[in-house]
């Protein structure tokens, strides 16, 4: 048996903190009332010991100035620890823009990472401190869970869709990752090791990766590879919409509803491609669904995103 | 004694005698006696999983069971102990025998329904539980798509069949429930005269007809994914797994309510009991049961703050889970005022309620963590969580049915058990549980998933503790069983009255006749009118043969 | 809650525990409306699964209920409705206590819905034959979103015919217990609270005759 | 319950109407009327509901207990539906995938 007995996560990201505080000021608040409620209790059983067996206690009905009471301090001090625990949640949820990106893809049961310059790993994840990091998240089978506690971080990695998380690591260290929703047989060996490190050390661990080009050479082959480009050209001229500077943008739809084109409207746009028609086209996309694995679609989302609008060519959104 | 037994009329445990008389009756006494054994027998089995499970969580490796069987026991643990243990634990046994006698009506509106959800439960659960002999199913009683419709090569099907089979069982206890509340009061009965049991009872009643048929479907749907290959939930081809849990959620958030608001119903009787008071704000303690009931149907989203669900509904579902809060903040002061200036009867009810708030408040308390969101990230999916819906369903409803069982027993039974050993039982379980439970918080957060099967060594110490406070909460469950069997032979015979409570419920004599009342009664005064209540008549006193009906 | 009258003969159909027929009556189809809401619930998870996927999809819904045939969708509905309306009127019946225009009803009721059925069977029949049922004989080239539209039809629509099953099963223990004298003026709780149960049923297809058949209707 | 017993007349005027509402709903159904064709369609499936519920089902002479229970149920499908609809058609607004 381990000697130490730790009972608090290290912490070892910007939002740490941020959560811990929130933490402390629950726990504080729930004590207090733990410790109010439980003193009273055993204080009225001794102080009010029955004298004689059978004999009543006071005639009293309640009072509507202590419901009243009662009623309301506690919903305003829930209503507290909702706001504290929005914004906290806002926080974790909105990635700052100059964030770098890793591509995490849970399959059952690993976890591969794959960095945008090529370098891939399984069930660790190599990241600078000081640096905001950006994950986007994608399922090949089932549900996952990309959870580090030391960074107080979590997100479900579902199928179907993307999604993403972000932390910027503090502390040099190793950390783990765990899988935080059932998935599977060996869902508690889907863990691995986060390693935060000097951002020197980092490149230079980068650059020593073997790698088959960057993410994006790789999203360019696969555009190519499997023939994208005969119909995505780089001018308006293809049976389908041009992809330069799609991404970001608002797209028109042929049902007359308006999209934004994020991760998850590529992702869809190639695995059900039928759900949402950009407007003057028609719908003969063929699915890619089953044909391209989860790692090789962010490649390819990751190669979409790159693509710019030509100097002086029309944005394609306006068609 | 033998003076006494001259006064007693022939109870409803004696004529007609035999096994087809037990299994064909309509009598709600009897269905509850059938359902408690049942309940005790699924407690049992699902303990025995628990067991297993706490036994192979004290070495960090998987070293007892493997994988794949340590998945197939927490999921049979999650599935007994919540379809077939915690939902009708104290509703099918405490609420069928006591709501009709309490309302003053011979029986509930329709009793061959009223058994007919007992075979159903049956049926159910023999169902579901032959997948033990068939290879088991490992989904986790969530039965989380895609992994349950198209990952898992267990036997998701039977289970899921199992679980729709049950819930047709609740919705028949449910709007029985209903139906008898509103339509066979007694004379003079009014709403605001009923014990709060009824309230809470009738509350979760509410729980089961609102949500049990939404997590029927959606199990249906689940079993039809497998088994015709439809796609409702299927990512490829564009379903969302996320509605699953929209649907799941629906109902079984609600369905904790439906496991802690009956114990909180019992609580409120055992409070005004062991303070001899009226409860403190009746109509508070009351409103508050549907409240929790009514907001608990528009929470579910707590369960999905990091699963892919919207930012905006999981705002929405983080202010609603705050406000049902709020509800149960109330009954706890509520109680904890009825004490004040009462005259507290240190009988081994008492430390159930004690028992009983103390973990509850922990439990309750914890959730507050858990609806805010920025720390539910954290804690979602984590130790934390198991402790927290332990502290509530294990803690709460299962100390609160205790209790109840503890203090109803010589109604049903017509016999009293050991004090002196109730209270070391009731300890035992509270100081049990706690060691099994509270070192989880901490390894919730330190960041110890949920489910796992090994886990990093650093983890270990507060696993261990854990197990060795299960040791001591099995021992103490056991204990109780070994008196309250023991008492059913050799406990001296109950009085009438034995706690000096009010409600017709102490009115009739111990146990009660098949009919429960010869005439039916006219109520005249209050709920928890302890100021006019009799004296507690001890055990071994003969049975004062007053009148049996109150007029 | 009135006393029960002391003195009078109770009724023979009185069960023990009630005070009286208006309360046993009451009891009953309280009871038949508080299950029927939780049939509105049951129904109700997979209509939020259609909502969900029809906002998701909506150019493979359009699509995917041109493949039903609004024609028989339409003749079924009528014959639901017709069906309600000898239910009504068998209900009617059983109150005045009139035997022979409660068994006609019964018996059409229970006919209609074996049209029902029976139109039912050949809907689903073609659609089998056009590779539009999922599963091994599915077309795996269909959309996507239209192979949940049809995941979700059978569901929706199976459940229901389920439904009716044990509408006209149910039905023709009503009518057997009529033919045999079982109901009168006093005592008909079990027509009432079938025939519930049987509009109910209707009301179900009211709402799945537009959602599913009608769509494509325009700009076809 | 009452124990008036309602006319024939009123039953088969009831089945008319809902006849009729069949006819309509096929009707513009046909019609393109843009983003109004599902309220038109759901507007002519509640209002034949509300018939067979208010006539054929009694409650229009039923008591207020019956009215509330009637009522509750949709009112619970509303929530359901309001509820789960509010994740759906607020994904994405923050601007962050997957949130």
């Amino acid at each position: 048996m381990p000697s130490t007995l730790p009972l608090f996560p290290s912490s070892a990201s910007t939002v740490a903190g941020d959560v811990d505080t929130l933490f402390f000021f629950i726990l504080g608040v729930s004590a207090f009332f733990a410790v109010l409620v439980s003193v009273l209790m055993l204080y009225f059983t001794f102080k009010y010991r029955s004298k004689k067996p059978g004999a009543a206690g006071a005639d009293i009905h309640g009072s509507l100035t202590l419901e009243l009471i009662w009623t309301g301090i506690p919903f305003i001090i829930a209503m507290v620890m909702f706001v504290w625990g929005a914004q906290v949640f806002f926080t974790l949820a909105k990635p700052p823009a100059d964030a770098m990106d890793i591509f995490v893809v849970g399959k059952q049961w690993m976890w591969k990472v794959q960095h945008p310059e090529g370098v891939r790993e399984i069930n660790e994840m190599h990241v600078p401190i000081n640096r905001p990091v950006r994950l986007t998240l994608g399922s090949e089978d089932v549900i996952h869970d990309f959870f580090i506690p030391a960074f107080r971080v979590k997100m479900d990695v579902v199928p179907g869709r993307l999604t993403t998380m972000w932390f910027t690591a503090t502390k040099v260290g190793e950390y783990h990752i765990f899988c935080g929703q059932y998935c599977g047989t060996r869902h508690s060996g889907m863990i691995g090791t986060v390693v935060a490190m000097m951002p020197d050390d980092y490149e230079a661990w980068l650059a020593g990766g073997r790698t088959s080009g960057s993410a994006v050479q790789n999203g360019e082959r696969l555009f190519t590879d499997l023939s994208c480009i005969t119909c995505h050209k780089a001018d308006s001229s293809g049976r389908g919409p041009t992809l330069a500077g799609v991404f970001g943008s608002t797209v028109q739809l042929n049902d007359g509803r308006k999209v934004l084109a994020d991760e998850n409207y590529l992702r869809e746009s190639i695995m059900t491609p039928q759900a949402k028609v950009v407007q003057g086209f028609q719908p003969i996309m063929p699915t890619f669904q089953g044909l391209i694995s989860e790692e090789n679609l962010l490649q390819l989302i990751a190669y979409v995103k790159t693509l710019k609008p030509a100097e002086g060519a029309p944005a394609p959104v306006k068609k | 004694m033998k003076e006494a037994a001259v006064h007693q009329e022939p109870s409803y445990l004696g004529a007609p005698y035999g096994l087809a008389a037990w299994l064909l009756t309509k009598d709600h006494k009897r269905i509850a006696i059938l359902y408690l054994i049942s309940v005790t027998i699924f407690f049992a089995i699902g303990a025995l999983f628990a067991a297993t499970i706490r036994t192979e969580l004290i070495t960090p490796q998987g070293d007892l069971v493997t994988a794949d069987l340590y998945n197939k026991l927490f999921t049979l643990h999650g599935v007994v102990m919540i379809f077939f243990f915690l939902i009708p634990s104290i509703p099918a046994t405490l609420g069928n025998f006591f709501i009709p006698i309490m309302i003053g009506a011979k029986d509930l509106a329709f009793p061959r329904i009223n058994l007919l959800s007992w075979y159903i439960y049956v049926v159910g659960a023999i169902v579901t539980l032959s997948v033990v002999i068939t290879g088991g199913v490992d989904t986790g009683w969530t039965f989380y798509a895609p992994y349950s419709s198209i990952a898992s090569n267990t036997n998701v099907t039977t289970a899921a069949l199992g679980v729709f089979i049950t819930g047709f069982s609740s919705i028949l206890t449910g709007f029985n429930f209903i139906v008898t509340i509103h339509r066979m009061r007694a004379p003079g009965m009014t709403w605001f005269r009923l014990p709060l049991f009824v309230w809470a009872n009738y509350a979760t009643s509410l729980i089961f007809i609102l949500g049990t048929p939404v997590v029927a479907i959606t199990v249906l749907l689940i079993a039809a994914e497998r088994t015709l290959h439809l796609g409702i939930f299927d990512p490829r081809i564009g379903g969302d797994p996320i509605l699953f849990q929209h649907l799941f959620w629906f109902y079984s958030h609600p369905a904790v309510y439906i496991m802690i608001l009956p114990g909180m119903g019992v609580i409120s009787e055992l409070v005004a009991n062991v303070s001899r008071k009226q409860i403190f704000g009746y109509s508070f303690v009351a409103f508050s049961s549907i409240a929790i009931a009514l907001i608990g149907f528009l929470v579910w989203g707590h369960h999905m703050f990091v699963t892919g669900q919207s930012i905006y509904a999981g705002l929405v579902f983080s202010i609603l889970t705050m406000l049902v809060a709020v509800p149960s903040a109330v009954k706890t002061f509520n109680w904890t005022a009825t004490m004040y200036k009462g005259s507290i009867t240190w009988d081994s009810p008492l430390f159930w309620v004690l028992g009983f708030m103390g973990l509850f408040l922990v439990g309750g308390l914890t959730g507050l963590f858990l609806g805010s969101m920025g720390l539910d990230v954290h804690l979602h999916d984590t130790y934390f969580i198991v402790a927290h819906f332990h502290y509530i369903m294990v803690g709460g409803g299962v100390t609160a049915f205790l209790g109840g069982l503890h203090f109803y027993w010589p109604k049903m039974t017509g016999r009293m058990y050991s004090e002196p050993l109730a209270k070391i039982a009731s300890m035992l379980v509270f100081f049990g549980f706690n060691l099994t439970f509270f070192p989880q918080f901490i390894l919730g957060y330190m960041g110890m998933p949920r489910r796992y099967h090994s886990y990093p060594p650093e983890f270990q110490v507060l696993n261990v503790m854990s197990t060795g406070g299960a040791a001591v909460l099995g021992t103490g469950y056991m204990l109780i069983l070994i008196y309250l069997l023991y008492s059913i032979f050799k406990g001296p015979k109950a009085p009438m009255n034995p706690w000096g409570a009010t409600g017709l419920e102490w009115k009739i004599q111990s146990p009660p006749i098949t009919h429960n009342f010869h005439e039916t009664p006219v109520v005249t005064e209050e709920a928890y009118d302890y100021i006019h209540a009799p004296a507690p008549e001890r055990a071994l006193t003969p049975v004062s043969p007053r009148e049996v009906t109150h007029e | 809650m009135s006393n029960p009258v002391s003195g009078a003969k109770p009724h023979p159909k009185l069960q023990a525990h009630f005070h009286s027929m208006e309360q046993q009556l009451e009891a009953s189809t309280l009871g038949m409306w508080v299950f029927l809401v939780t049939e509105v619930m049951f129904f109700g998870g997979m209509f939020m699964a259609y909502l969900v996927y029809r906002n998701m999809y909506p150019h493979a819904w359009v699509e995917a209920s041109h493949e039903l045939n609004w024609q028989l969708g339409g003749l079924n509905t009528m014959v639901l409705i017709m069906s309600s309306l000898t239910m009504a009127l068998a209900v009617r019946a059983a109150m005045l206590g009139q035997k022979r225009y409660q068994i006609i009803n019964l018996t059409l009721t229970i006919l209609l819905g074996c049209v029902f059925l029976v139109v039912k069977f050949f809907e689903y029949k073609a659609k089998f034959e056009h590779h539009l049922v999922p599963g091994p004989n599915f077309d795996p080239t269909l959309e996507q979103g239209m192979q949940i539209f049809f995941s979700l039809y059978f569901m929706l629509t199976g459940v229901h015919a389920a439904h009716m099953i044990i509408g006209i099963v149910m039905m023709t223990v009503i009518l057997t217990m009529a033919a045999r004298d079982s109901f009168n003026a006093e005592y008909y709780t079990p027509v009432e609270v079938a025939g519930l149960y049987w509009h109910f049923v209707d009301i179900v297809w009211i709402f799945l005759f537009p959602l599913l058949y009608l769509l494509g209707r325009h700009g076809a | 319950m009452s124990h008036q017993v309602p006319s024939i007349r009123m039953y088969v005027g009831v089945f008319a109407a809902l006849l009729i509402f069949t006819a309509t709903t096929v009707w513009v159904a046909g019609l393109d009327l843009g983003r109004l064709n599902t309220p038109v369609a759901l507007g002519i499936a509640i209002t034949k509901g509300s018939l067979v519920i208010l006539f054929f089902m009694g409650v229009r002479n039923n008591t207020p207990l019956t009215k509330t229970v009637a009522i509750s149920g949709f009112l619970w499908l509303l929530i359901l539906f309001s509820l789960g609809m509010n994740d759906y058609l607020t994904r994405g607004w923050l601007g962050v995938t997957g949130r």
